[in-house]
């Protein structure tokens, strides 16, 4: 599903604005990171694609939907958004109670809900906690419910903030291993986050958003060719950028086996 | 001399059935900066919360061995009575605040006036302290009005006003963006500088790598490895911990493979150990090819 | 004893903690309730989640302790109120203490009793103090009775009784349902959990 | 984020240095006497006529006053409408607008309780607009009130903008979640849990390490306690106290009198 944001604006009632003039569009399918300082605007332009904001001036696109149309709850038939504190959602007693809580106010049948239910604790996991109480898992156990909660619900576009905060690496490397599947499922993922490691490894175009404006935008790899914009917008490159421009590489690598390759 | 000793520690919180801490041994020599690592659920919490002497006094579970910091035994002394000698920080910012206090200066002050340090003496001790921590220009705003990355700067003021001989961090950077994350880390490497015993459960290993003295690994509440960064974070053993090794040892242990890193060399953890490694390789290789 | 070593022994500093949060849930869930648009004001669901942890006298001085700061805050006529607050607190730990929070509808029997509980302490004020009326929607109610030629005392007990009863019922509820999905670990901290939870 | 609004108003006015407990202590008399001196409106009268003069003198009467007309309009609206039209003691009829009746006998009642809350009010709020929180609770402590008392009264004040602002980001993640919180009244009664139980549950998983901060900051530590800044006290203001607490003690039994012998 095509996202389209045109011109849009937006300064929260204390009077700073927050976002001055993003147009960007999203393509279905795309993997997609927002990086950028605190304060930059870049979760006030992710919080305008489900509809939790309204632009002031703009429009914005979610397929054939003009997001003002529709209230949040509607549009979240098309965008999940994953928050970054678990313990501000979780209120079931059950993970599978928990993880049905989205399907069913969107109205699925309730053959359907336990399907959508099985497969995201599948996908995340957790099928062993399903009977458990969300709050006894630890605090990546709970993450990875509001990221099944996120999953059941089966919408085509995926917001996720901040998703790797807290999870150790092996459980990043199983996010990195849900991202592609939902990449394969043509589902389009949308990723807030300062761990630009994983996200070199993981996101295909780069946004950054300074001063609420989109300053670059770019395949991850072209993004961190541009140092001097990276340098005053306060990001730290990759580790695996920093050493490949260290060792005079042609060409900035976006894994290991990548950098070994350019290098020999 | 140690400052830190911990003699066959085992702790089980109340209501759980299998230990968070088992049989943990080891001493933490003075002015040290000693860097725990772990998945989560590894016990490095529970590690911090034992150190800091809140543990076993505010948690009513079972807790075996010996824990000593400064001398005073955990068991014997009070959470009150280690405030002076031992400081804690942790993750989250905003649930250090006091609640109590209207301004930055104010909250600073907090700890003193319940150590009943004396009027003259308190303005020097928060100047200093806020000093150390940068935060010295905006000692009138309300703690509240603070950025997460300043409102952990200010927890650490807080507890350096207290002049601890051990501070112990529990992921201080956790919550913080990467500016608020460095900030707090250049702090630390001051301390550490000064002389104060530091003790950091942390998972931004570049900064560990580059910075710790030790690095003590937890895994399932054990301590797997315990020694300089170099062995510890390019142990095999650490992936059990959960943690994947730095890109560039993951560079140059596979470059290995391909002739680029030589195996004789020890592999590295930092940039310019990376650097160092793939040049000299390249230099080799290429007078190599001259002769 | 001292009332500092009283206090010291009844309230260690984590149930302080529980004490300051649930003072200020008092006073913020009236923001989802707003936002509901719903006929409840929630405004002592703090009060009796901290009498279910930490028992009734932790609970009674939540509520107490709540209606002073309201009145430090927006309104110093909450702080005369601040008596109806504690006996909420008081009233509630007592029917958890006496195993009467175990079961939904048991809950729904403690909003009940709460209900009664507060009116004894509501009503004197409300007539003494405010001649029976409190600027509330409640008041219609007041004057309707009034006005078919009720007396202002019985009028007011009825008003107090019906204006309270759902909004108790629905508290003692959620307050149920919140300390029974509680995580172990947290209720292994406030021992009184048991008594709801098992 | 902000602080939580009182009615504090910071100013350097008389009043504003005059200690805490002096403004209090003339608080709580000015209750004492106005609900149980004797003569009715005449005990409520002068000790709200004396506040109004002591806050007119130090420039304060203006915002009291908006106050006390935004938190007693309504209420006295509605109390003059129903003890005037349907108290059933009155009997003498001033005015008959069709069915009913406006009755002398309602409006003395109504303005007796009138006069007494707005003299109540503006004694509180002399305190209350003069004093910052933190040093009433300073003045507290300072007479006995145990520290963790002072906690409990103090740290809500500053915590409620948090929790204020959790209640909006919970909103959010719900609705993404596709709760609907504006729909019919079932649909908002079905909301209710959803938003209530995540944000007590992660204001109570944060009671942990509230406890543990103020610990390790010697919350609990055995020596006497200091304090940072210094309240003024002087001998006229201790002298003035004890003159107020007598002079209510005094009113209150004569107030008690006047009671058992038919006044009311």
């Amino acid at each position: 599903m095509l996202i389209r944001a045109d011109d849009i604006h937006f300064t929260y009632s204390e009077g700073e604005k927050v976002l001055n003039g993003v147009s960007v569009t999203i393509q279905p399918g795309e993997k997609v990171a927002l990086v950028g300082q605190n304060g930059s605007g870049k979760t006030t332009l992710a919080r305008h694609l489900n509809g939790l904001l309204r632009p002031a001036t703009g429009q914005v696109w979610i397929g054939d939907w003009l997001t003002q149309d529709h209230s949040p709850a509607q549009m979240a038939r098309r965008v999940a958004y994953v928050f970054q504190n678990p313990d501000e959602q979780l209120f079931h007693q059950r993970v599978w109670d928990e993880v049905a809580f989205g399907p069913q106010n969107l109205g699925c049948s309730v053959r359907e809900v336990a399907f959508q239910v099985e497969r995201a604790l599948d996908l995340m996991d957790l099928r062993g906690a399903s009977d458990l109480n969300p709050r006894d898992l630890g605090y990546s156990g709970r993450k990875r419910v509001t990221l099944a909660s996120a999953l059941a619900m089966q919408t085509p576009i995926i917001v996720f903030d901040e998703p790797t905060a807290g999870l150790d690496s092996k459980e990043q490397e199983q996010l990195a291993g849900v991202f592609s599947l939902l990449h394969h499922q043509g589902k389009t993922i949308i990723v807030i986050s300062h761990d630009m490691d994983f996200l070199i490894e993981n996101m295909d175009r780069m946004l950054l958003m300074m001063n609420g404006k989109i300053a670059l935008d770019a395949s991850a790899r072209d993004f961190f060719e541009q140092s001097r914009i990276l340098e005053t917008s306060g990001l730290i490159a990759p580790q695996i950028v920093r050493l490949s421009q260290k060792m005079g590489c042609s060409q900035v690598s976006t894994n290991v086996d990548e950098f070994l390759d350019n290098f020999s | 001399m140690a400052v830190i000793n911990v003699q066959g520690l085992t702790y089980t919180y109340p209501g759980s059935t299998s230990p968070a801490l088992k049989d943990i041994n080891f001493q933490i020599e003075s002015g040290q900066l000693v860097a725990v690592i772990g998945g989560n659920e590894a016990g490095k919490s529970t590690l911090c919360l034992a150190l800091s002497g809140l543990i076993p006094a505010l948690f009513h579970g079972q807790m075996q061995g010996m824990v000593t910091v400064c001398g005073m035994d955990t068991q014997q002394y009070s959470p009150g009575q280690f405030a002076g000698q031992v400081g804690l920080v942790l993750q989250n910012p905003a649930n250090q605040l006091s609640g109590m206090r209207y301004t930055v200066y104010e909250e600073v002050a907090f700890g003193l006036e319940n150590l009943g340090i004396s009027r003259v003496e308190m303005p020097a001790r928060i100047e200093n302290a806020l000093e150390q921590v940068g935060l010295a220009e905006l000692c009138d705003r309300s703690p509240y009005a603070l950025s997460g990355g300043q409102q952990q700067r200010l927890a650490l003021a807080s507890v350096l006003a207290l002049t601890p001989s051990v501070l112990l961090l529990d992921e201080p950077t956790a919550m913080l963006d990467p500016q608020g994350s460095q900030d707090v880390f250049e702090i630390i490497q001051k301390l550490v500088q000064a002389g104060t015993t530091v003790v950091i459960a942390e998972h931004h290993l570049e900064w560990i790598a580059r910075y710790a003295d030790r690095i003590i690994a937890l895994a399932h509440g054990e301590v797997i490895l315990d020694g300089s960064p170099r062995e510890v974070l390019t142990s095999s053993r650490i992936q059990e911990a959960g943690i994947n090794w730095l890109r560039y040892t993951q560079a140059a242990h596979l470059g290995i493979a391909r002739g680029l890193w030589s195996p004789n060399t020890e592999l590295p953890i930092t940039l310019e150990q990376t650097l160092a490694g793939f040049r000299q390789m390249g230099t080799t290789s290429s007078t190599r090819q001259e002769t | 004893m001292s009332l500092k070593e009283q206090l010291k022994k009844d309230f260690s500093t984590i149930t302080l903690a529980l004490m300051a949060v649930g003072i200020v849930l008092n006073i913020a869930l009236g923001q989802v309730v707003s936002l509901l648009k719903l006929p409840i004001f929630l405004d002592s669901i703090g009060t009796v989640l901290v009498a279910l942890l930490a028992g009734p006298w932790a609970g009674g001085l939540t509520g107490l302790l709540t209606n002073l700061i309201w009145g430090m805050l927006t309104d110093p006529v909450a702080a005369a109120f601040a008596p109806v607050a504690m006996v909420i607190g008081i009233a509630a730990g007592l029917c958890a203490k006496y195993g009467l929070f175990k079961k939904w509808w048991q809950a729904i029997i403690s909003g009940v009793i709460i209900t009664i509980a507060l009116s004894i302490i509501a009503i004197p004020i409300r007539v003494y103090m405010f001649g029976g009326v409190t600027g509330s929607g409640a008041d219609f109610i007041t004057a309707y009775l009034m006005a078919t030629g009720r007396d202002l005392f019985s009028s007011v007990v009825i008003t107090v009784i019906t204006d309270n009863l759902i909004d108790k019922v629905v508290t003692a509820l959620l307050a149920w349902g919140i300390v029974k999905g509680l995580p172990k670990r947290f209720a292994s901290r406030f021992p009184r959990a048991n008594s709801v939870t098992e | 984020m902000p602080t939580t609004p009182t009615l504090y108003l910071p100013g350097t006015s008389y009043l504003h240095r005059l200690h805490p407990l002096s403004k209090l202590v003339f608080s709580l008399a000015s209750a004492v006497i106005i609900f149980g001196g004797p003569g009715g409106w005449v005990s409520a009268f002068f000790p709200g006529l004396f506040a109004m003069l002591l806050l007119w003198r130090a420039g304060l009467v203006g915002e009291v006053t908006r106050t006390i007309l935004r938190l007693l309009t309504p209420f006295a609206v509605v109390l003059f409408l129903i003890h005037g039209f349907v108290n059933p003691q009155n009997q003498t009829i001033l005015l008959r607008l069709g069915p009913v009746a406006l009755g002398q006998e309602g409006l003395n009642f109504a303005s007796l309780i009138v006069i007494r809350l707005t003299a109540a009010l503006t004694a509180s709020l002399l305190l209350m607009v003069s004093t910052h929180p933190s040093d009433l609770i300073q003045s507290l402590v300072e007479i006995g009130l145990p520290h963790r008392l002072a906690y409990l009264l103090g740290s809500p004040l500053l915590m409620l903008p948090q929790m204020v602002a959790r209640v909006q980001v919970i909103q959010s993640v719900q609705q993404a979640r596709g709760l609907e919180t504006q729909g019919n009244f079932f649909q908002r009664v079905r909301a209710l849990f959803p938003l209530v139980a995540p944000l007590v549950f992660s204001v109570l998983v944060d009671v942990e390490d509230r406890s543990l901060a103020l610990e390790v900051r010697g919350f609990n530590a055995p020596n006497q306690k200091t304090s940072l800044t210094e309240l003024v006290d002087t001998r006229e203001q201790r002298a003035a106290r004890w003159i107020m607490i007598v002079l209510a003690g005094f009113l209150l039994i004569a107030g008690i009198g006047w009671r058992m012998h038919g006044g009311h």
